[in-house]
């Protein structure tokens, strides 16, 4: 029952996190919510005993997501705009909420039938899985079994991961490598511009 | 905000002390992955977020002497090799790609060097990929030197 | 030995390429890496191909777990031809690179362009190859990050803005299918294509199984810029540039419809659609997607924005194909998606050689330049019949079976929409060659525009050569169909069992 | 109540997802975008690793004389995700830095309005 009380709680606090993004225009406020919004979130996946996702939640949400937003704010924000606020939109948000509303519907409607939170015998706990915790001490000695799904039973997985972060390396690079050629100039259209 | 910092005695001395212990922390959890949390990406994030430290207490510049850009480069395309490698050493010993068990003589050794290995390419690609980002966000917003 | 680990190959070669590639000094060094990997990746696919064409499977287990346990890479007729398509882009895409990418991209960007380019394609292939629908979550994401850093490479500052846009509606696109795919596994327990089809049918009155559809298919609708989740596909195809313009023209939705056909057909079985309105649907949106976008190409005055809009009505065709759903209709869609990426790909190239001559992809300034460029102005001209789909051409094979499958299910509207939308690439494709050989160089236009295409050379053999493969391939697909519509039988026989 | 206590965890998770798919749809600051783009993401996480919970199960490391663990698969699954995750976080954030050089402004309205004067 406390686990029950503890997940509410946090989810309730994230709910709230999350709506109040939307609200608030400082980005550097926005910023900052994420990432307390991010280390709640690790906390609640300790909670539901998932102590591997939180780490690197905490170190990656928290973290380095963080730091590379706040960067960039740094650099899209003169220094004398304390506030950096965005600019208040000009749209309707009629066909946004819609578009949200139908789909949260959905979704609502999808999990009226999965099977309860916990549930032991769900089918998410049987098929597959279960042969993953009986049989992956046995057969490649790691007890985490975590780190033995990840390195080996779906190693090729892991391997794609890495291909996706390199990938990242490599778009940051040819985005953003190297220091900028110009003073900060609005170019025309079709300017010859060097990365 | 990196020149801000860089002369204030209490930070310089603090994270002087701080720095080995997050990197022996990260390779704590480079390799302990089997047994508890953690594991390359994890280490990974922790050893760059060492260094990413020392960028911002002594200055991008010296941290960048101590890691250049073009190592940073070799050892992010290093990480996806030998991971991608490990793949094809198992091929060649007659096994499936990826599948450990060829590696030893016993298909449990041949999993724990199998996973040892790809751990190894996970956190270096880890590592040497957020510390390219860090860089680049970071020295973007310098004025260029007359070259 | 090696034998049963070629169709792995055909993902890891050039996963393994883009390190070695990306840390290589300036040179044509980068180049010719890529153009090595891509050869042998598409004669592997060709070795695939002939391997399952008989009607056979190849399974590969990754890891060397058994499925479901482990991942698992599954080979049919139709993932053949996906790879085949997409490898055989590549392999005709790289050799025209080596020139325009010199001209577009900074040169020190090169060995970083051809490893992002490398990824692009591991991660096309990863998709096609295989049978495991996380797996295929993992490599579509390869594939997206990398098009998206190639695309804003383009010259323009749109393109910037471009890939920024495609990033966010690809992401939600991807973050909508892993929902779709966590809602089907705590339903089964499984992430094995095979294994779910299996257990999806005893499950098909669940409210979750429908939302889990309903996230996949929006996700994917997205992916492959179904109308009208098309937004982000006009901007990006006119601003990539020439070379990625190309190759993700001719494979990445492609690759997007296959995904949705192994979805619908594999692994949630037709007769799950057949009750629910998803097949109406598609139905609805094609017809007017075909109209519409075809509407729009028509009133473009960018040559790549104008082929960019036939791409996402050609992509309605090949969608009407799934949204009939018998077995001929399938038949369609894969024969389809073969030739329009070999039409596409040569149109692009073509309209690429036009702008590696005169720097501009603005329909005003091609006048008269068909005269002075014959070899490309008669690429266009084939290409460009082979999209109405005159006969002769490969693009007449798809829109007959297309017909046939809608006359087969007397769906008279469709019929006449199939009919109309050739009329109005008639009228479009008309839109270009006027421009280039009716409109003489010294004419008012020219005035207005500022420039004069006088003394303009034809372009160089290394694109000539690549485009004229293609204009070759669409006559020679017009009239042999055996490896189109013989593979597509294939597949749709394995794909399609319980249709009429 | 079963009904309830056995899926409030999922409704407050979709609660999170929405507002996460509203932040990335309706607002026009580009770095506002990405930060929603993460909000929907985590939220996605929640939603597996509630599909992956076991009531009173343990963290999925293999000890004597425990039975019960929690599903060490979306663990899995979402740890890949994650990494995606900031891949396409940090990729975004470089396309908004080039985007300010090249506009002078991250407002989608503003960078619209510059493309329609050309």
């Amino acid at each position: 029952m406390i686990d029950n009380i503890v997940d509410i709680t946090l989810l309730s606090l994230l709910a709230i996190q999350a709506i109040a993004i939307i609200r608030m225009r400082s980005l550097f406020a926005v910023i900052m919510l994420f990432s307390g919004f991010s280390l709640l979130s690790a906390g609640l996946f300790v909670v539901m005993d998932a102590a591997d996702v939180a780490f690197t939640e905490a170190a990656v949400g928290a973290g380095i997501s963080t730091v590379l937003m706040l960067a960039t704010l740094a650099l899209t924000y003169a220094p004398t705009e304390i506030d950096k606020k965005e600019k208040r939109s000009t749209h309707k948000p009629w066909l946004p909420l819609a578009v949200v509303v139908i789909t949260g519907a959905l979704l609502i409607y999808g999990t009226w039938d999965i099977p309860a939170f916990g549930n032991p015998d769900a089918p998410a706990q049987q098929h597959v899985t279960s042969y993953y915790l009986e049989k992956s001490l046995p057969e490649t000695g790691v007890p985490n079994v975590v780190t033995a799904v990840l390195a080996s039973y779906r190693g090729f997985d892991t391997l794609g991961e890495v291909a996706v972060i390199f990938t990242a390396g490599i778009a940051v690079l040819l985005l953003i490598g190297g220091r900028r050629r110009e003073k900060p100039r609005l170019e025309k259209n079709g300017d010859k511009r060097e990365a | 905000m990196v020149t801000s910092v860089k002369h204030n005695l209490i930070l310089r001395v603090v994270s002087k002390f701080l720095i080995p212990l997050i990197f022996l922390f990260a390779l704590y959890v480079q390799f302990h992955g089997d047994f508890g949390p953690g594991g390359g990406f994890q280490a990974g994030v922790i050893f760059s977020a060492a260094i990413i430290l020392y960028a911002l207490v002594f200055g991008i510049d010296s941290a960048k002497q101590v890691i250049p850009p073009y190592v940073l480069r070799l050892l992010a395309s290093l990480g996806v090799l030998i991971y991608a490698s490990t793949g094809v050493a198992t091929l060649l010993l007659g096994g499936n790609y990826l599948e450990y068990g060829v590696l030893a003589s016993s298909q449990v050794a041949g999993q724990h060097l199998g996973i040892l290995l790809i751990e190894l390419g996970v956190g270096i690609t880890v590592m040497s990929v957020m510390l390219i980002m860090f860089f680049a966000f970071a020295e973007r917003g310098r004025p260029e030197m007359d070259s | 030995m090696i034998e049963s680990h070629l169709s792995l190959l055909i993902v890891v070669l050039p996963l393994l390429a883009a390190p070695v590639i990306a840390v290589l000094p300036r040179g044509h060094l980068p180049w010719a890496i890529s153009t090595l990997v891509s050869w042998s990746v598409f004669y592997l696919a060709v070795w695939q191909l002939m391997n399952v064409s008989a009607g056979n499977v190849i399974s590969y287990e990754l890891g060397g777990w058994a499925p479901p346990w482990g991942i698992e890479y599954r080979i049919d007729a139709a993932n053949a031809l996906v790879a085949l398509i997409v490898s055989g882009i590549a392999a005709l895409t790289l050799p025209y690179a080596l020139k325009s990418v010199i001209k577009e991209i900074p040169q020190k960007q090169h060995a970083l362009f051809y490893a992002a380019f490398m990824l692009c394609l591991t991660g096309l292939l990863g998709i096609a190859q295989t049978g495991d629908i996380f797996n295929l979550f993992v490599f579509l994401e390869i594939s997206s990050l990398s098009s998206y850093a190639l695309i804003s490479l383009g010259k323009k500052r749109q393109a910037l803005t471009a890939a920024y846009q495609y990033l966010i509606m690809g992401t939600i696109g991807a973050t909508f299918f892993i929902i779709g795919v966590g809602l089907l596994y705590a339903m089964t327990g499984t992430l094995n294509m095979a294994d779910l089809s299996q257990r999806l049918p005893e499950l098909y009155d669940h409210r979750t199984i429908h939302t889990a559809f309903a996230f996949i298919m929006v996700g994917f609708a997205l992916k492959l810029a179904l109308f009208p989740l098309h937004l982000w596909l006009p901007n990006a195809y006119t601003y990539a540039p020439t070379v990625v313009t190309i190759f993700l023209a001719a494979t990445s939705t492609k690759v997007a419809v296959y995904v949705m056909l192994r979805m619908v057909f594999t692994v949630f079985g037709f007769s799950f659609i057949e009750n629910t309105p998803t097949d109406e649907l598609f139905l609805l949106l094609c017809v007017t997607g075909i109209l519409m976008m075809s509407f729009y190409a028509i009133y473009q005055k960018d040559s790549k924005r104008l082929l960019a809009y036939s791409s996402v009505a050609q992509i309605g065709y090949m969608m009407l194909g799934i949204g009939l759903g018998s077995m001929l209709s399938v038949t369609a869609t894969l024969v389809h998606l073969f030739n329009h990426a070999l039409i596409k790909g040569a149109l692009f190239m073509a309209v690429g050689a036009l702008i590696y001559r005169i720097g501009s992809s603005r329909l005003e300034h091609f006048s008269g330049l068909g005269k002075q460029m014959p070899w490309t102005f008669a690429a266009i001209v084939v290409a460009g019949l082979s999209l109405i789909g005159v006969p002769g051409t490969a693009g007449f094979i798809s829109k007959w079976y297309l017909v046939l499958a809608a006359i087969e299910k007397q769906q008279w509207l469709i019929v006449a929409v199939i009919l109309i939308g050739s009329l109005l690439a008639v009228i479009y494709v008309w839109k270009i060659i006027e421009v280039l050989y009716f409109q003489a160089s010294d004419e008012t236009s020219q005035i207005t525009s500022g420039q004069k295409n006088i003394n303009v050379k034809e372009a160089p053999l290394m694109l000539l050569i690549p485009m004229w493969g293609l204009v070759f391939a669409n006559v020679y697909f017009g009239f042999n169909t055996e490896l189109t519509v013989g593979t597509a039988d294939q597949a749709v026989k394995l794909l399609v069992p319980d249709a009429n | 109540m079963d009904m309830i206590l056995g899926h409030y965890n999922y409704w407050l998770v979709i609660i999170i997802m929405m507002a996460g798919f509203y932040t990335v749809i309706s607002r026009g600051n580009l770095i506002k975008k990405i930060v929603g783009l993460n909000i929907f993401q985590v939220s996605v996480f929640l939603l597996y690793i509630s599909i992956g919970n076991v009531k009173d199960g343990a963290v999925p490391i293999i000890e004597k004389g425990v039975t019960l663990y929690s599903n060490p698969l979306p663990h899995v699954l979402i740890l890949t995700a994650i990494v995606v995750g900031v891949a396409t976080t940090a990729l975004g954030l470089a396309l908004v830095v080039r985007i300010k050089e090249a506009y002078g402004s991250i407002e989608e309205d503003d960078i619209h309005n510059q493309d329609q004067s050309l």
